[in-house]
């Protein structure tokens, strides 16, 4: 359905030097499925809304191929783009970019009230209009104007007016951002629903990692410009091919070590803190140096009272605890390091209390080890 | 009191002339003989006053008066306001209004110029030179210093002279349809050639106007003199009724192709006028600058220099290319009098016309 | 004080003190009225009275002058005057040609001023600096040269334009200058950079991501053009519309020139007539301008009624405003061409008329005979003239001065307009507009007659013609702050605000520079119009105070149209390089471009 | 430090009757002690940025009080209302705000060099907007102009700018929505440090429940403009006073029902798949009508083959299961209900698979059944 090829787009950044460019999207490749909820996740400035606007048609790339339903829309060899309202896409904007002259019906009638929609019959638009309105909740409020909502309201009318069209591509920059729990949840319910019913392919801009992984097909994870991993939200998440997405998507920790030696049930490390067996590895064998990467709640808490000792268990306490609602987070100072795990939130424990963690092998991978962690962004 | 300025004027009036240093001058230097005068003035006008004069006028280019008369008198300065003629006349009203000593000399168009007499505000005319002038240019408080005579003027390239209108009638004729430009703010020549026609053709009032009621149908109405000399020039019309004379003049010596023949159609000539007003704080320098102006070694030969007809009888002739003219004689102070009616009945003309 | 916190309220801390010294905070019975919103400490009160008081006395007192010449006879108050103003006979046909031209001028210039405009500024265009001559250049020649230009190119007879098209077969093209048509089509040329200034800043400050949001709804190029873009800038559109009527029904070149000997009597000829008859009828002219007065208040509550929801055209906001180009796509070349065509037709063949013109003896029409009489006298001339250094040196003291004058006031009495919720602010504009229904002559006859009696030592310096340029220019700087602040978010202001900016901070450092392009356009308007002022700077000039106007209006006067032509071009080459260093300069301070 | 007094705000509404009003802010009162975090969360729509404007001195409340550290801010009946820019407040705007003619740098260095502050001297401005930008990690795009910013780098910015100010108290508008929930996490932890070294105390306007509880000393859950529970967050977390609150904060599920009997374990609860016990009521006695709420994550999912019935086991089939990262949540279908339920994302449970449900007691709550439950946004 869509596939975007080698797309790379540099701003030309006017600081001191003048040759300076930014590379806000660099070499991006990937293709979309029909009827597929495609993700594209990454840390803020990573170049999303920058390879959302070439696919719209509203950036021009530098180089590289965007094809949708074997349409080209842009080529930089065949010299072919073709112009934004000519794609006939959806397209909710970061900014939402809501029209202030005109009212909340206004806005979401738009769409079909011009170009090729122009003459979408009076009742049908009405109808239409109301039925993307009460989707995002905003029924009652059609005859307000656009500049007296407040932020998620003009939030969700951006979405509605997205969403009117029932265009074959929807392109959503991170719509639901101002939106609480609830509501999120209820349009990403209705998001899935347009998009198993009426197939529609959508490609989805968020920061948001639990939403990337609960509602898409793919998720690229983006970082400057490049993708850092492209696969199904389980893979991402629990296959990170680099330790920049398994930080990234969700929290990980990771401990330092030196792969020893292949067992039957996986790989030895060393650690500063004890052995650990992992269960997986990725790009690293054995005498390498590497990061092992546990995931928070994938780490079982023991009372220290309880059983200590045994495999991948370690010892350390409680340092700080935080409520998150349906869990409790803590982090736990191991004698070299500092772990963080989740449990269910009823399970209290209090600062200092010491504790034992153990770590499942099944859950432990180990990575290459990165050589700058902290990524620029 | 009521404010300066308008038809309904009867401001300050007599008072600002009583007492008046201008009106005291004149008195006293009347009749003295040339020299005599000449010095008086110059010592009272360095001594006691400063040495400056402020001169409204509407020559076209003032330069050459002021820098010969600074010549001759070295100790004096002009500052020159130059202006329209309604600028300068209600320029003039307006500072008389609040006693401001504004002018020191006006010259300006001559039905303007009574209006600022009508108000009371000018010293009697007095110069030596008054003599020597056509006897048009001679009024009460004022005196005629240049003449602009007016005359039909046709584009060579686009009429021959065996085409030119050979009557005022004549312009009415169909040969001159949509060629004829007919300058639309001409009441003076208007009210000039009607009572022309009618004291020496002995038509009656309507007779005359209706001659011009023909010709405004004959042309298409333009505005402004100089616009209407230029577009015959570039020969979008063919001639036009009403030009100045100089300019014609001006523009042949340019090598134009204009020419004009003003024998068979009686030539109104327009005054200007030159006066010191009551309120002059520089009378001294005020008289001598009119004297300047209107003498004929003075002003007036530079008048002719610039191609201009100048008031004095015997130089007028020297600047009309040749041809003698005798400008019919037009009582100024009338017209000006009935000016509205005469302004209401050229508006109702014209507006018959429309060639465009 | 003490009393009015005291009173049944328990809670009185030590900062209630700290409170008092504050100030801001009446007692609840001195004056009901007098605290009205958290947003105006009390010294923005008096900068909004100071600003009314400057404001009334530049408007008013000519204003009362003209009243009472138009309402009083010589025996007093009569309402004489305005039967007479309107019992002249013809008159409805008369009011008929001057709504015809004042609207058909106005459309010229708003439509051609506006696309101008919009592809200058929102599009990515090839040619763009082509269009930004074009758009400048009309308003720089002197307005009856520029007319008379017109009639060298599209007279009926001589006019290149028309011989042309009669030469290529194209005979149903012409136009003739001497009808309604060519009178508005002229006027409306020599006018639109006024709407394109204006525009100029409106779409400076329109958010791009309104029109590509509209272009993902799949409308077309032309339909964002026309439901987003040309909205949101509604209220400058609308008052330069306003403006450009007001102006058509009061403008007299045009009509003067092309318009009487067409037959086609305006209106304003009439107040023309008033004013160059003998003598002057000023209590005709003061009723003429009264009642063009009062159309240009209807006008602008007109305008202030449609522009009331200002936040519907906030459009810099603090989100995701990033200005950038439109692409035109397909209509990019087209679109050029037309441009390309007006370009030639308004900048090139006026100006090479103007060319040619300052390099004959006198005006011939253009031939290879013609060739042999060029020469350079009148450019001679023209250097040689006596005065001139000092005429343009006071010329551009006046035009720098008082257009920045009128920008930085205008600029602070759009603020109390839009921004301060302060009652009655709306007043301002329908003050500070009075002046465009003033003629200059009647405006310049009121200075004098204000100033003589004034203790001041401002009659005859250059002060009085800067107060007369202040006032009549108010009207167009007051369009332009207005239109470009409209279109800036409160939000700016608020979170200034937030980081304890004072209103001047907030004013200085915000609202202006967000306002630069609407400033800096408003400025270039007034420096150039500003030295062609002519009907209130001859009476109010003076020997040491000479002004380039009136050196134009004597060369034409003297019928030194060559010379004249010869200032004209020189005019012109100077004011586009001063154009263009105000835009380098003023595109330092507001947001940038992509 | 902050007191907030029976605020009320309402809006011209310019619809068809001139004289509907909407009631945004609708008598608010609430109190933050010196250098708490304060959180008031809510729907899209329920007028906290209304309130947080009030309290900012952008809007002009109606009726009301509003006093910091004894200073009167605003006072309906007193006619006191400070300026805004007097108040010394700082503030993230929910719309960003920030000023596209300055760059980075200046952006963030305004509020040093204007007003009171305007004396700073040009290193201390230097180095603290430096100092507020790192914090941020917007450090290295000091020089680049704001309209050049990504959407996340945008509203870091507008977080940077109130933050130089080191001021008494802190609003923030949703100040974290467009970033990613690595740099939320950092950014928080500044904040929390910020409020704990400085002492600075800051009302925070999230929709982000988890934010809201994690990092609050107290909390308000507002709904059309009024306060619906005013608490810390274990007390809105767990002892929810209303349903609304309860169904806001976190998933919750409701099972209408019956209160039979109180017991020594608790209540019993009659509900149409059977008793339940539940460990606490909050307004409801024996008889009433009631709801049963529980929370997903403390349903315990039992794989059918295991135990059956037992106290409070329900039976049901597994009808969709959703990923989100750390955990797997799932949609179970009882006889006459629908019950949402989280597991670790582990264990893995295919739909249409029977499960049996277990419903601690102690994890169950009855509150009184609201009469609409779907209240209007
Ligand atoms: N200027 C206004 N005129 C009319 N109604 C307004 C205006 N501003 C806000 N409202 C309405 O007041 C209510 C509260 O708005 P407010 O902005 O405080 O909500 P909020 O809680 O911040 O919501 P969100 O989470 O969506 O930002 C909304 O229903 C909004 O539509
Ligand atoms: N017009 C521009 N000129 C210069 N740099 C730009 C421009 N637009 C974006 N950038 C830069 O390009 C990078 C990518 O921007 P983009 O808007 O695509 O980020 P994003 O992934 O959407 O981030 P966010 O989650 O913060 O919205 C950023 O560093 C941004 O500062
Ligand atoms: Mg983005
Ligand atoms: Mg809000």
């Amino acid at each position: 359905m869509l596939q975007v090829d080698a797309l790379c787009k540099a701003f030309k950044e006017e600081t001191a030097s003048k040759h300076d460019r930014v590379h806000a999207v660099d070499d991006v490749t990937f293709t979309v499925e029909e009827g597929q909820f495609f993700t594209l996740l990454g840390p803020s400035g990573c170049g999303k809304t920058t390879t959302l606007r070439c696919i719209a048609g509203l950036e021009r790339p530098d180089t590289g191929e965007i094809v949708v339903d074997d349409h080209v829309l842009f080529s930089h060899d065949r010299r072919i783009s073709i112009a934004a309202n000519e794609r006939n896409l959806g397209m909710v904007f970061q900014s939402y970019a809501i029209w202030p002259h005109m009212n909340v019906f206004d806005n979401v009638a738009f769409p079909l009230r011009v170009g090729k929609r122009r003459r979408t019959p009076k009742a049908e638009v009405t109808e239409r209009v109301e039925r993307a309105l009460n989707v995002v909740e905003l029924g009652h409020l059609a005859g307000r104007y656009a500049t007296k909502l407040s932020g998620g309201q003009q939030q969700r009318l951006a979405l509605a007016r997205a969403l009117v069209i029932e265009p074959k591509l929807l392109l959503l920059d991170e719509p639901l951002s101002n939106l609480d729990a609830k509501l999120r949840e209820s349009l990403r319910f209705e998001l899935k629903r347009l998009q198993r019913e009426q197939g529609i392919t959508t490609v989805y801009v968020t920061h948001d990692q639990s939403e990337a992984l609960s509602m898409s097909n793919a998720v690229a994870v983006m970082k400057d410009g490049r993708i850092s991993q492209l696969g199904d939200p389980f893979d991402i998440y629990l296959k990170p091919a680099n330790p920049f997405v398994a930080d990234f998507v969700g929290t990980t920790n990771f401990i330092d070590g030196v792969v020893r030696e292949q067992t039957p049930d996986g790989w030895v490390v060393h650690t500063a803190d004890g052995p650990l067996t992992v269960a997986a590895t990725s790009g690293v064998g054995v005498g390498d140096e590497c990061v092992v990467c546990v995931r928070p709640e994938h780490v079982e808490v023991l009372r220290d009272d309880s059983s200590t000792g045994g495999d991948n268990v370690l010892t350390g306490e409680v340092q700080t605890r935080l409520f998150v609602g349906e869990a409790m987070e803590y982090q736990v100072r191991l004698p070299n390091s500092q772990l963080q795990c989740r449990t269910p939130a009823a399970a209290r424990l209090s600062s200092g209390k010491p504790v034992s963690l153990h770590l499942p092998p099944a859950h432990c991978t180990a990575l290459p080890r990165p050589e700058a962690r902290a990524g620029s962004r | 009191g009521s404010p300066a300025g308008g038809s309904d004027e009867t401001a300050a009036g007599g008072d600002v002339c009583e007492g008046s240093r201008a009106v005291e001058l004149i008195g006293e230097t009347d009749g003295m003989d040339q020299q005599e005068r000449q010095d008086q003035l110059v010592a009272e006008a360095t001594e006691t006053e400063g040495g400056e004069v402020d001169f409204y006028t509407e020559i076209n280019d003032p330069q050459p008066v002021v820098d010969a008369f600074q010549e001759q008198y070295p100790d004096l300065t002009v500052n020159v306001y130059r202006a329209g003629s309604e600028q300068i006349r209600q320029r003039v009203l307006e500072e008389s209004a609040a006693n401001f000593p504004g002018a020191d000399v006006v010259e300006l168009d001559s039905l303007e110029m009574s209006i600022i007499d009508e108000n009371g505000l000018l010293a009697p005319a007095s110069s030596p030179y008054i003599d020597e002038l056509t006897d048009a240019g001679k009024f009460e408080n004022f005196t005629g210093d240049r003449l602009s005579y007016i005359v039909p003027v046709w584009n060579s390239g686009m009429m021959s002279a065996d085409e030119a209108p050979t009557s005022l009638e004549d312009l009415a004729d169909p040969r001159f349809t949509g060629r004829l430009a007919l300058e639309g703010s001409d009441v003076f020549w208007f009210a000039g050639l009607v009572k022309y026609m009618e004291s020496e053709e002995g038509k009656t009032r309507d007779e005359a106007v209706q001659v011009f009621r023909d010709i405004a149908a004959n042309s298409a109405i333009t505005s402004g003199h100089t616009t209407t000399t230029e577009l015959v020039v570039a020969g979008q019309y063919a001639i036009a009724a009403n030009n100045y004379i100089h300019r014609a003049l001006e523009l042949q010596a340019a090598g134009a192709p204009l020419e004009w023949a003003p024998v068979q159609i009686p030539v109104v000539a327009e005054i200007t006028g030159i006066a010191v007003p009551c309120l002059s704080d520089n009378p001294a320098a005020a008289l001598l600058l009119q004297d300047f102006v209107l003498s004929a070694d003075g002003g007036q030969r530079l008048f002719v220099e610039e191609g201009r007809t100048p008031a004095n009888a015997s130089l007028a002739q020297e600047t009309l290319g040749g041809e003698t003219i005798e400008p019919i004689v037009v009582d100024v102070q009338e017209i000006a009098d009935e000016y509205e009616e005469w302004a209401t009945l050229w508006d109702e003309v014209i507006r018959g016309g429309g060639q465009g | 004080m003490g009393d009015a916190l005291g009173r049944g309220h328990p809670r009185r801390g030590p900062g209630m003190t700290q409170l008092a010294d504050a100030g801001p905070a009446p007692s609840p019975d001195a004056a009901p009225g007098a605290e009205r919103g958290p947003r105006r400490p009390r010294a923005v009160y008096v900068l909004g009275v100071v600003v009314l008081a400057i404001l009334a006395y530049l408007v008013l007192s000519p204003l009362f002058y003209l009243a009472w010449r138009g309402l009083t006879t010589g025996e007093g108050f009569s309402l004489a005057n305005i039967s007479a103003a309107y019992s002249v006979e013809g008159t409805p046909e008369m009011l008929v040609n001057s709504f015809v031209f004042a609207f058909g001028s106005a459309a010229v210039s708003t439509v051609s001023g506006t696309a101008l405009a919009f592809f200058c500024v929102r599009s990515n265009a090839p040619l763009k600096p082509l269009l930004y001559a074009a758009s400048i250049v009309p308003l720089i020649i002197p307005g009856i040269l520029f007319t008379i230009a017109w009639v060298f190119l599209l007279s009926e007879d001589v006019g290149v334009i028309n011989i042309l098209l009669r030469s290529v077969g194209l005979d149903f093209l012409q136009i003739d200058a001497f009808s309604l048509l060519g009178m508005a089509l002229i006027d409306g040329m020599h006018l639109s950079p006024l709407v394109f200034l204006l525009m100029f800043a409106a779409f400076k400050a329109t958010d791009p991501a309104l029109e590509e949001s509209a272009l993902m709804s799949g409308a077309s190029v032309p339909s964002v053009i026309r439901k987003v873009t040309l909205p949101l800038v509604r209220p400058a559109l609308f008052g330069a519309i306003l403006v450009m009527v007001v102006r058509g029904l009061e403008s007299f070149e045009t009509p003067a020139v092309l318009g009487i000997p067409s037959g086609n009597w305006v209106f304003t000829s009439r107040i023309y007539q008033a004013l160059h008859t003998y003598p002057v009828r000023y209590d005709i002219a003061a009723i003429y301008s009264i009642s063009l007065l009062l159309l240009t208040v209807a006008g602008l509550l007109f305008v202030q009624r449609v522009n009331r929801r200002g936040e519907r055209f906030q459009t810099i906001s603090g989100k995701g405003f990033r200005p950038r180009p439109l692409d035109l796509g397909r209509w990019r070349w087209p679109v050029s061409v037309l441009f390309a065509l007006y370009f030639v037709v308004v900048v090139v063949l006026p100006v090479a008329i103007l060319v040619w013109m300052s390099l004959l003896p006198y005006y011939q029409t253009p031939s290879i005979d013609a060739l042999d009489t060029l020469t350079l006298r009148n450019y001679e001339r023209m250097f040689d003239m006596p005065g001139v250094v000092d005429a343009v040196r006071n010329s551009a003291i006046l035009a720098v001065t008082s257009a920045t004058a009128v920008m930085l006031f205008t600029s602070v009495v759009a603020w109390f307009v839009l921004k301060s919720r302060m009652r009655g602010a709306r007043f301002l504009e329908t003050l500070a507009s009075f002046p465009l229904a003033m003629p200059g002559l009647v405006l310049g006859v009121a200075l004098i007659f204000i100033y003589l009696r004034s203790p001041l030592p401002i009659y005859g310096t250059l002060l009085i013609l800067f107060i007369a340029y202040v006032t009549r220019y108010l009207p167009y700087g007051i369009r332009y702050a207005t239109s470009s602040l409209g279109q800036v978010s409160a939000e700016l202001e608020d979170s200034a605000q937030m980081s304890g900016a004072t209103w001047r901070d907030t004013f200085r450092r915000v609202v202006v520079p967000l306002m630069a392009p609407g400033i800096v356009a408003g400025w270039v308007y007034i420096v150039v119009v500003s030295v062609r002022e002519l009907s209130s700077s001859i009476l109010l000039y003076s020997q040491d105070t000479r002004v380039l106007s009136v050196t134009i209006w004597e060369l034409w006067e003297n019928g030194e149209t060559g010379v004249l032509a010869a200032v004209g071009v020189v005019m012109v080459v100077a004011l586009m390089i001063l154009v263009g260093v105000a835009y380098k300069l003023g595109a330092r301070v507001g947001v940038r471009d992509l």
